[in-house]
């Protein structure tokens, strides 16, 4: 008589049995259109897919973070249909995929509003950020001592300020490190020893961008090429990529596509 | 050696405790409060409703509550059954021995592990080896982990309560021992069992680290549970560390701080009325 | 026993019963007849919760416990390896010392165990109910609120209400390990009535420390000492002329 | 009888998930870590400062010494503080206000840990740069943090503890002529004494184990802190921090980081078990 009680006991033991194998081989379901990428290059992507799918709701894009080079990694093994990614490709990577230049993006060098100095050179920078360089005072700014600000290691503007501006230097190894853009945003806003670097169009008015060499980081510099520091973002893929894909891609380089990137503080691909 | 009269120790040490205790009650005011007065103004129904435009920067966080309940949800209904069928075992299939403890030292191992340890496992096991990708179910699996060994402990704690003469009466009125745990001791346990979910669902919604790892950050509406999803937490934490719009950070954090407020009155009150009960 | 037409219910054959290798009853032997009333009486730690919990195998539950001997229940050994325990426990069902409502109303505890049986049909569990309720002299006492938490019920009514849902399975035999302990004179009262009544239809064995009960509610007694059966015999003989002087002296309060 | 055993059976083997969870996270961290520690050596993983994924460093001394520093800074938080509420609510505070507060406690358990990072990104920081100097992100500011989180589980265990301790203890002691906080230090404290050690090492696992909040006051870098006021890494920040992108041999560094930690996870885990567990019996005896 206690075999309705054994009845529910293999019925939930079956079910729970089913539901791990079907969660086991379900990954693999029709999906969206899907970017992988640079934490820098998603939110723009973001707000792409949000305007293209207002625009056409029957689309499905997914955006997803995780580094510029697990973007690429991700097309490789086809988990994503795009790979963003907020840096040049290396001389091993560029022959594997083929790269599109979606937008390029100004590096600013950011400091205090308190901070007294407005220029510096590329060697300069390269001192701060390596720990050569350790007072304000050196670079003809106020006696204190100086707080560079990374990003952590693996970021694509990480890796491009350290390609674009360390050549060989190590970045210091008591240098700061956070893990987005607003959190180097809020320290060097707060810290008046504070040195840090991000994307061009979010630094805002509570910061103060530095002249490199002598140009001022502005979107005009960027796109005249005379302000050095500035990266390509890229969608990567590998192939012909799926219909639905490539609607997408066609709309990102499109003008209404261009001109949102531009709105939100970006410079155009050409 | 002694500079104060036992008095005057007694004064001086019950002050302290109380200004100790006072310090961490105004923390948690403090805390609370500060969420929500800065964010508890912009919670408006269409922030509750609404998809977020713009990574967040206006829109609502309607997706993100889906995707919290969904994968807090799925943990609990995951590790629910499996914690209340270990609790049953261990208080009526087996008497204390060395497989109980075994099992008894697996849980508290388990409620000891750092939640990052969870994220990390949950990400090449869920994730990767099986295959589930980023996903509203990695998340859950990985959250059922973690949670189970509350489950476990509650639900034993909460079958134990009940009087051993119940099961007495039971054999004696010809029940199996399955029918007399079905019939008489789960129901009767059924309170405190469910204090114990409640506080799981808790603390499922406020997991960022593994969540962060296995269900991802995709700020969607997730439409079936192999979809990456951005749960409450990380939306919150997405939010403010990127500056993207404070106003919405704090609103979200209020809805957090609400909900796990809800939550743990709900489960005061369950357990209040079970002890009342048991007596 | 040879003759099948005056079988006894109940036979205890040189049982031994141990809790962690302690004998608490030795080398018992005992028949119990159909339909008779059989009071077990006996200073504490005699033995007699100890062989009642045997007969409906509730003693399973107990670790470090085990039992020799045999013991038949109309001729079937119950410790037999096939024996259906659930069955057995409808078949003697038993009350406790202490009454035990499981916390719903009146009348879900009645129907509990029928229920468990697969009985799911209203008119019959609503008959159940209604005799066996008026079989432990409760019925009138509470027909009104038959939803009410059991819980709210005095001590005596919950011990009746106690037995109501033993008798509601149609058990054989009733073992009752002292009743009314926790009870008062007209609730004891009550309870005894309703025995004298059931004694038509079950085999009644009603262990108690109260030796005026057993003489007003058993038509024979069994006297247990220290793990041992000292004597059995029709109430009246023992209560007059005992075989064993110790017998006499318990009954007596010389000591107990 | 057949069926209660395939139950029993059933049962048993759900009841073994726990376990089963608990090896499978065990297996899957150490296959994933356990080969670069063997690479590297002790020596260059353990003993080793120079973290440069990129030139294939991965030493994680500065990120060991950074989480037993905060981890220690926050149990002096935690412990004075929690254990100065346990002590009122069981003891010196009435009843009716005990019930309001408990749950109040334990609400602070409730409360996310990216809510307290970021709120102590937002008031302890820049509190600390500007009356203290230094950049805010700091030992100190981390260990507050840690602190304030670790307290309702030392709090609540803690409580249990004490109320643990027989009644008549208490009562002897007064009776005695003791004073309410003699008899509260020398009798209670005492005899509750392996379970608040317990509760004080299941905060550190806590502490050691907490990863957003840390990530957020810590300020990750890579030197060993030489004074309270500055900058760290610890285990979990540098999983978190750079777990998303991290590949092939850097990936196995925050697994080994990971294995790391899971390791000094255990020893608290088991070390409060069995203090607690002597306590028991003790108490028992």
């Amino acid at each position: 008589m206690s075999l309705k009680g054994l009845r529910s006991v293999s019925l939930f033991t079956a079910a729970f049995a089913i539901g791990v194998f079907c969660a086991g081989c379900g990954g693999k379901h029709a999906r969206a259109v899907n970017l992988v990428g640079s934490t820098s290059v998603q939110p723009f992507a973001e707000f792409l897919a949000e305007e293209y799918l207002t625009a056409h709701p029957t689309e499905n894009v997914e955006v997803q973070g995780g580094g510029s080079t697990a973007g690429l990694q991700a097309v490789i093994n086809g988990l994503a249909d795009i790979g963003m990614c907020s840096r040049s490709l290396t001389e091993e990577e560029s022959p594997k995929f083929t790269a599109t230049v979606i937008a390029r993006d100004g590096l600013a060098i950011v400091v205090n509003q308190s901070n007294s100095v407005t220029t510096l050179t590329t060697e300069q920078l390269r001192g701060l950020f390596s720990g050569a360089i350790r007072n304000w005072k050196e670079v003809g700014g106020h006696d204190g001592p100086v707080r560079p600000i990374t990003r952590e290691e693996g970021s694509g503007t990480r890796e491009s300020f350290v390609h674009l501006v360390m050549a060989k230097e190590r970045i210091s190894k008591s240098a700061l490190t956070q893990e987005s853009n607003g959190a180097v945003k809020e320290l060097v806003k707060g810290d008046s020893a504070a040195i840090g670097y991000m994307s061009l169009g979010l630094v805002g008015k509570e910061l103060k961008a530095i002249r490199v060499d002598d140009v001022e980081a502005s979107r005009e510099n960027v796109l005249n090429h005379s302000y050095k520091l500035a990266r390509p973002f890229l969608f990567v893929a590998q192939g012909p990529l799926r219909p639905d894909a490539q609607r997408f891609m066609d709309f990102v380089l499109s003008k209404e596509g261009q001109q949102a990137l531009e709105s939100e503080g970006l410079v155009r691909a050409q | 050696m002694r500079l104060l009269s036992p008095a005057q120790a007694q004064k001086v040490a019950v002050a302290t405790m109380w200004t100790l205790a006072a310090i961490t009650i105004g923390i948690l005011v403090f805390i609370i409060g500060y969420i929500l007065v800065l964010g508890l103004p912009y919670v408006t129904w269409s922030f509750l409703t609404e998809a977020p435009r713009q990574m967040g920067r206006s829109g609502g966080i309607l997706p993100m509550i889906v995707a919290t309940v969904a994968v807090a949800g799925l943990a609990v209904l995951i590790a629910g059954p499996v914690g209340v069928a270990t609790a049953v075992y261990l208080t009526e299939y087996t008497r204390e021995g060395r497989l109980t403890s075994f099992i008894r030292f697996g849980a508290d191992c388990l409620a000891g592990i750092p939640s990052i340890i969870f994220g990390l496992f949950g990400f090449v096991f869920f994730t990767i080896t099986l295959g589930m990708g980023l996903s509203v179910i990695s998340g859950a699996l990985t959250l059922a982990l973690m949670v189970l060994p509350t489950i476990i402990r509650t639900a034993e704690v909460a079958i134990r309560a009940v009087p051993y003469s119940y099961r007495e009466v039971s054999y004696g009125l010809g029940t199996t021992r399955w029918q007399m745990i079905t019939k008489v001791v789960l129901p009767s346990a059924l309170p405190g069992i469910c204090t114990g979910v409640v506080l799981s669902v808790g603390r499922s919604i406020s997991e960022t680290a593994a969540v962060m790892l296995t269900a991802g950050s995709a700020p969607r509406m997730p439409e079936s549970m192999f979809d990456s999803s951005r749960t409450l937490a990380l939306h919150f934490y997405i939010l403010s560390r990127e500056g993207i719009s404070m106003t919405n950070a704090y609103a979200t954090a209020s809805v957090l701080i609400i909900s796990i407020l809800s939550l743990n009155v709900i489960a005061y009150w369950i357990m209040n009325r079970f002890m009342r009960r048991v007596r | 026993m040879t003759d099948t037409t005056k079988q006894p219910k109940i036979q205890v054959r040189d049982v031994t019963i141990s809790y962690a290798g302690k004998a608490v009853l030795r080398n018992l032997s005992l028949d119990i007849h159909p339909n008779e009333r059989l009071a077990i009486i006996g200073p504490a730690n005699s033995g007699k919760t100890s062989l009642l919990r045997c007969l409906n195998r509730l003693n399973d539950l107990q670790y470090g416990f085990s039992v020799t001997g045999q013991i038949l229940l109309d001729g079937r050994d119950i410790y037999a390896p096939n024996v259906d325990v659930a069955a057995l426990r409808r078949r003697v069902g038993m009350v406790y010392a202490v009454p035990v409502p499981l916390p719903w109303s009146m009348y879900e505890n009645i129907v509990f165990g029928l229920r468990v049986t697969g009985i799911r049909d209203k008119a019959t569990l609503d008959e159940r109910v209604e005799t066996s309720l008026k079989s432990a002299v409760l019925w009138d006492e509470i027909k009104d609120r038959l939803h009410e938490p059991a819980h709210n019920l005095s001590g005596g009514q919950q011990q009746r209400l106690c037995l109501a849902r033993v008798l509601a399975l149609h058990p054989d035999v009733l073992i009752l390990d002292e009743p009314c302990s926790g009870l008062d004179p007209i609730s004891t009262g009550k309870i005894e009535d309703a025995l004298a009544e059931l004694a038509a239809r079950h085999t009644i064995i009603l262990v108690t420390n109260n030796t005026k009960q057993a003489s007003r509610a058993s038509d024979r007694i069994a006297f247990f000492l220290m793990g041992e059966l000292v004597e059995t015999g029709p109430t009246t003989q023992i209560f007059t002329k005992p075989n064993d002087p110790r017998t006499d002296d318990y009954i007596t309060g010389r000591f107990g | 009888m057949k069926q209660d055993k395939a139950i029993a059976f059933a049962l048993m083997l759900i009841a073994l998930s726990a376990v089963s969870g608990l090896a499978l996270i065990t297996v899957f961290i150490f296959k994933e870590g356990l080969p670069l520690i063997l690479k590297s050596g002790a020596g260059g993983f353990f003993f080793s400062t120079d973290w440069d994924p990129k030139a294939k460093q991965f030493g994680i001394f500065s990120m060991i010494v950074g989480s037993l520093v905060v981890t220690a800074g926050a149990m002096i938080i935690g412990t004075v503080f929690g254990l100065g509420l346990a002590i009122v609510l069981t003891i010196f505070c009435p009843k009716a206000l005990a019930a309001i507060l408990k749950p109040l406690i334990e609400l602070l358990a409730g409360i996310p840990s990216v809510v307290y990072g970021f709120i102590g990104v937002v008031t302890i920081v820049p509190f600390i740069r500007d009356y203290f100097g230094g950049p805010g992100l700091s030992v100190l500011a981390t260990s507050i943090v840690l602190g304030v989180m670790v307290l309702p589980t030392v709090t609540s265990i803690s409580i249990d503890a004490l109320k643990s301790v027989p009644r008549s203890y208490w009562e002897g002691s007064i009776a005695l002529g003791a004073t309410e906080w003699q008899s509260t230090h020398m009798v209670m404290l005492k005899a509750a004494r392996s379970g608040i050690v317990a509760a004080i090492i299941l905060g550190m696992g806590r502490a050691v184990g907490e990863t957003m909040a840390v990530i957020m006051v810590c300020g990750n870098t890579l030197e060993i802190p030489s004074t309270p006021l500055d900058p760290l890494r610890t285990l979990t920040s540098n999983i978190a921090l750079e777990m998303g992108y991290a590949t092939g041999e850097h990936r196995e560094a925050l697994f080994a980081t990971a294995v790391t930690l899971f390791v000094i996870i255990m020893i608290l885990n088991i070390a409060a078990l069995t203090i607690a567990r002597r306590g028991i019996m003790s108490n028992n005896r």
